[in-house]
């Protein structure tokens, strides 16, 4: 399987190939550097004059996207470090994420604006980057109304899901792709030996064509379920591992819920399952305080009430990034930390 | 002033200048209608008028066609009325009834129709109006994208990182700065340090500058860069020197008020530009618009509020 | 009793006058106009000098005033209004946030930083302004490590809460004001003959001097409170309305608590509340998704476990403020809104 | 250059230049260190070399006094060196080490040192100077302070909001713009629309521009331009045309080596500044660099990792 690096790089190149509308904007995209992160790479040699570098001006290319959005192209845009998506707050926030629906009130269909803009970043930590290239920041950003949020994972197609994002959407998206995910492989979910899979394919309703799955994942053979854990992007990767270290080392089995769709949140697959087990651990990367968890939990305790026993997130420790690495090891959260939780939560009763 | 524009070749200078004093007095007619209805509590929220500066939207709106694109700010109505915007709507919108131009989701400041938008946040509008710009010359139209700032939005970063985008891409686009020497209530020299056209030298964004409040005036330095802008396929700016006659929103003018009765007889762009109509013609106008003006306040607010089964 | 506002402005006088490194920075301060809400006014004839009028550069003055901070000044910011506390979110979150910390690992005190600025911005809508002028953004600001958020209400000391952040802060800390609060009037706790209160006086640890109190409200005389209703701000005033109709007209008795520190948020008394209640209503002006509420509902549900019977979030609708009246005050939660939903937590159960 | 400061009457011209031989000596070798020991996984994260830039961080920071502020960017580490920072603790620093500059928890961008700051988010920093600086000149201090910009970040739109504030304000600052014409792989040309001074002048604010690699060029405007800012309180610019020598980080130029070489060859500041020095005085200067900087890396190499019980 190819890695998730390679997944989008092609979901971008099939972009730019099936609809001409596509541009790519950002920094330091050309090649044959191909952006920092390398997921750009090959595209302005093949796409001359399609794929932009930019002058570092976060809030002004961001602007220029949303211009093109607004006047029939499809752009995408690349933040070179999520850290720096808080430079274009205000374009996203007050421009992006509203026009649609500030716009087109009572407006015949054929005088609607649409604004079909992907804002693609890489986000995250353990690379010694420290606090200011570092940072899972997505929390900023959900529950902005107008504004949806996806985040891939190395599970089932992350190319297909960036591909159908920037076919199809008509709003913003943003697009959050975790540092650590780029080198992981593509895991082919249909060919598993050690997990089985079932995928929730919530297809957002308003964007015809345009799927974020939820997949749902248990150890082979397991017995039922006695919490689930939920996590996203390269967090669902290690909360895997914990899942296999669990079953294998303690006995203790969990199922996984991997969202792609943050924000909006779908959560029939969760909370089916929580439905199930009735304990809760949300695991994410940003710092706990109005991070994804807590939707999730506010969420969870709405919809089940007493019927939810215990819930917990996991997250990182409410500080900046430390460049050292022991202290980043320490101040994220890791598989160890993981099982710990599981193990506390489905312990004691 | 879309309808008219395909009858331009065909229109005698007389013609021409009876349009733009029409188009002049119905902005000022409507600002004034606003303006005095307020304390009725008609309206919602806020509202920033256009009162002493039409002639800036409407010599250089004058020029657009159909398919090019307008960028507004909060003090957009006279842009949205010289673009060929409807009074009615517009009333409606500020009245938070359902035939807005918005349908009462946007009021006062956030407005959209056809290719004009608006929104409320100071400066941010301007790179995506060079997106704008960009995405037509992709088109391969050749159609201008004009943005309309103030003095006092020059001091927002982004506007910065928008010209050097606009400069370094060669974006068909007239920037359109409104120095009426005032932002809210700080004068322009408390706010701006060097000069507005050296800001746009600074980009290598070839700038006119006008102290005018003229119509004639700056109808055809406007119409020369909107040109220039289309065949060059590059920015342009226009710096018009302007004064502000009403308060910033409402009842917020610290000027004194001698100031402000100095400049209405000094640089009222409907007295200048009237001495060219003759006294018949002037007032023919005036009594058309007169009645367009108050039949759309009548209309908008005989219309429904906005409903919330539209949400 | 002064209004807030009033009380707000004493308090901004008495910071200029009790300590000569308190400046204040924002668009149109100066007199007679004194800002646009009209918090400093008469401040900058007062004090000439230290009320500085600045262009329009949300970014650049929040800026200016980090640096005077760094550099042993103790700045007071005012955006105009919240919603363009956007523009500011990269200095917020990536510099004046970060910088305490990130600077100070393993310095004697003598050499560290201290970053004492506070930033005081109008929320809210209920007036009309429309999508870019009425939000309540504070969401995307909570959780940010580093970052204190304070919201006064109308109870107690508003002034006082803010004078004790300009004086004793040494970390950022962002100050939301509702501007529907401003008028409103201060109540005086200690002589309600309606309710009854409780202060929990929240001493932040790292800040001698420096207070965020909870307040807890009840109906006088009532009997036990069989919910808890958690809200601050403007949005207090509401559900203290929504309270004492719950009660007089339908025999339905809350327990109101009003937290002024939002991030950190201290949970104790809410919880101690909830321990008798085992039902929680939150509250908020902001839209739903990760809003404050979300934390409140996570940390309950992690608190309580299967003891939280009911929970939920009041807040407004997943969409821009619209300009239209009627619009506006159905897509803002209301006293109807709050008495529904507490009539429909505890009846059925 | 602190320690050094208070002699600076006392000192011979000679004296001085071999001071600042050994300034720039000691950047060379601490950076040649850090990008070759950087593949034995020693440092974490990743690391901006100053590499071929010496002269200018020494050149004008030769000139601060001890209550004098410095902000700096990603591209630190020649900065704080001339600045009088601790080797032993900067290389500590990128270890992760409790010795470092901040205890590890900064990492290579991420400095602070008694009147030192880095950042690593470009051009935000720079109105935080310019609120330094007004701090300063409010306590009635003549002191300087000093930023220290790329090429690359003039895209930011907060820089210009700065320069506005620092000229209306009468920051005493000196904005010290490196243009090594690149950056990270992004030549100016493709970023930069119009001319840096330009953009300083549109904000009233005097710049000097040297194209130079040779410190006895910067020192002397440098020292100028700061008597300036101290005397007259007031915002200065010095434009130094420069080059970068090595890779952005590591192993990401793609400029073609014979580039690199040609530069290395013409516009190399040790280079030029060595002739100036007898070769035994240059010998013995870099015999102690060479020392010092081995020691310092293998010092910061034996401490201990910053602990978590400090977090
Ligand atoms: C980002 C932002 N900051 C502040 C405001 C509040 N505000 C609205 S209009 C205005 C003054 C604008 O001045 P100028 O650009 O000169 O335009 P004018 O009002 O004079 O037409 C201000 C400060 C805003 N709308 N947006
Ligand atoms: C806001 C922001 N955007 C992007 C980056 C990533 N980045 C780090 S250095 C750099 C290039 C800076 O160029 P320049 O200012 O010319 O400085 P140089 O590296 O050439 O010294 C970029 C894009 C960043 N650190 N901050
Ligand atoms: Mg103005
Ligand atoms: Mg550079």
């Amino acid at each position: 399987m190819p890695t998730v690096l390679d997944s989008l790089n092609t979901a971008l190149r099939q972009a730019l190939t099936q609809d001409e509308r596509v541009l790519i904007l950002g920094e330091d995209l050309l090649d044959p550097y191909g952006g920092a992160f390398k997921v750009t790479r090959g595209l302005s040699d093949a796409f001359p004059g399609r794929v932009l570098t930019t002058p570092i001006s976060e809030a002004g290319f961001t602007g220029l996207a949303i211009g093109m959005a607004l006047r029939g192209l499809r752009p995408v845009v690349e933040i070179m470090f999520g850290d720096f998506l808080t430079l274009a707050a205000d374009q996203i926030i007050n421009h992006a994420a509203k026009f649609r629906w500030m716009y087109n009130g009572n407006k015949p269909e054929t005088e609607r604006v649409s604004l079909p803009l992907v804002i693609r970043t890489p986000m995250g930590g353990r690379r010694g980057y420290g606090p200011t290239h570092s940072q899972t920041l997505e929390k900023h950003f959900l529950g902005t109304p107008g504004l949806v949020v996806l985040a891939p994972c190395a599970l089932g197609d992350p190319g297909q899901l960036l591909l159908d994002a920037i076919l199809f959407t008509n709003d913003p998206l943003l697009f959050v792709e975790n540092k650590l995910l780029y080198l992981a492989q593509v895991q082919d979910i249909t060919q598993s030996d050690d997990f089985e899979f079932r995928i929730h394919n919530d297809r957002t309703d308003a964007e015809p064509g345009f799927a974020a799955p939820t997949y749902l994942c248990r150890v082979r053979g397991a017995p039922p379920p006695t919490l689930t854990l939920t996590a996203y992007g390269y967090m669902a990767e290690l909360a895997q591992q914990a899942q296999r270290r669990l079953a294998y080392e303690h006995e203790v089995f969990v199922e996984l819920v991997v969202p792609t769709g943050l924000s909006p949140c779908k959560m029939h697959p969760l909370l089916a399952s929580l439905e199930r087990t009735g304990r809760l651990l949300a695991v994410e990367e940003g710092t706990r305080n109005l991070g994804w968890g807590a939707e999730i939990l506010a969420r969870s305790a709405e919809a089940l009430g007493a019927r939810l026993k215990r819930a917990r997130r996991l997250a990182a420790h409410d500080l900046p990034i430390p460049a050292s690495g022991p202290l980043e090891a320490h101040v994220l959260p890791s598989v160890e930390n993981i099982i710990q939780c599981c193990l506390e939560m489905t312990q004691s009763d | 002033m879309l309808p008219q524009k395909n009858l331009w070749a065909m229109k005698t200078m007389q013609q021409i200048e009876a349009e733009l004093y029409r188009a002049m007095f119905r902005i000022r007619r409507f600002e004034e209608t606003v303006l005095d209805n307020f304390p009725k509590g008609v309206f919602f929220g806020t509202t920033h008028t256009y009162l002493g500066q039409e002639a800036n939207a409407v010599g250089v709106l004058h020029h657009m066609n159909q398919d090019e694109v307008v960028f507004s700010n909060h003090r957009c109505h006279g842009h949205f009325l010289a673009y060929g915007g409807d009074a009615r709507a517009l009333f409606a919108e500020l009245m938070g009834k359902a035939s807005g131009v918005c349908g009462g989701r946007g009021g006062s400041q956030h407005l959209h129709w056809r290719n004009f938008y608006s929104n409320g946040v100071q400066g941010g509008i301007v790179p995506i109006a060079v997106g704008a710009a960009l995405a037509e010359k992709r088109k391969g139209a050749r159609a201008a994208t004009v943005a309309f700032l103030g003095d006092g939005t020059l001091g927002e970063g982004v506007v910065y990182e928008a010209l050097n985008l606009a400069a370094l891409w060669q974006a068909p686009i007239l920037f359109v700065v409104e120095n009426n020497h005032i932002a809210q209530t700080t004068p322009v020299e408390l706010a701006l340090a060097g000069g507005i056209s050296a800001r746009f030298a600074a980009f290598d964004i070839p700038a006119r500058e006008l102290d005018t409040s003229d119509v004639m005036e700056i109808l055809p330095a406007a119409g020369a860069l909107l040109e220039q802008v289309r065949t060059q396929s590059a920015p342009r700016a226009l710096i018009l020197h302007t004064w502000r006659f009403g308060p910033h929103s409402k009842g917020d003018d610290t000027r004194p008020a001698e100031t402000i009765a100095r400049l209405r007889q000094s640089r009222d762009p409907l007295t200048l530009h009237a001495a060219r109509l003759s006294p018949a013609e002037k007032e023919a106008i005036e009594a058309q618009v007169e009645d367009e003006i108050q039949r759309a306040y009548q209309q908008a607010f005989a219309d429904p509020y906005s409903s919330i089964a539209d949400l």
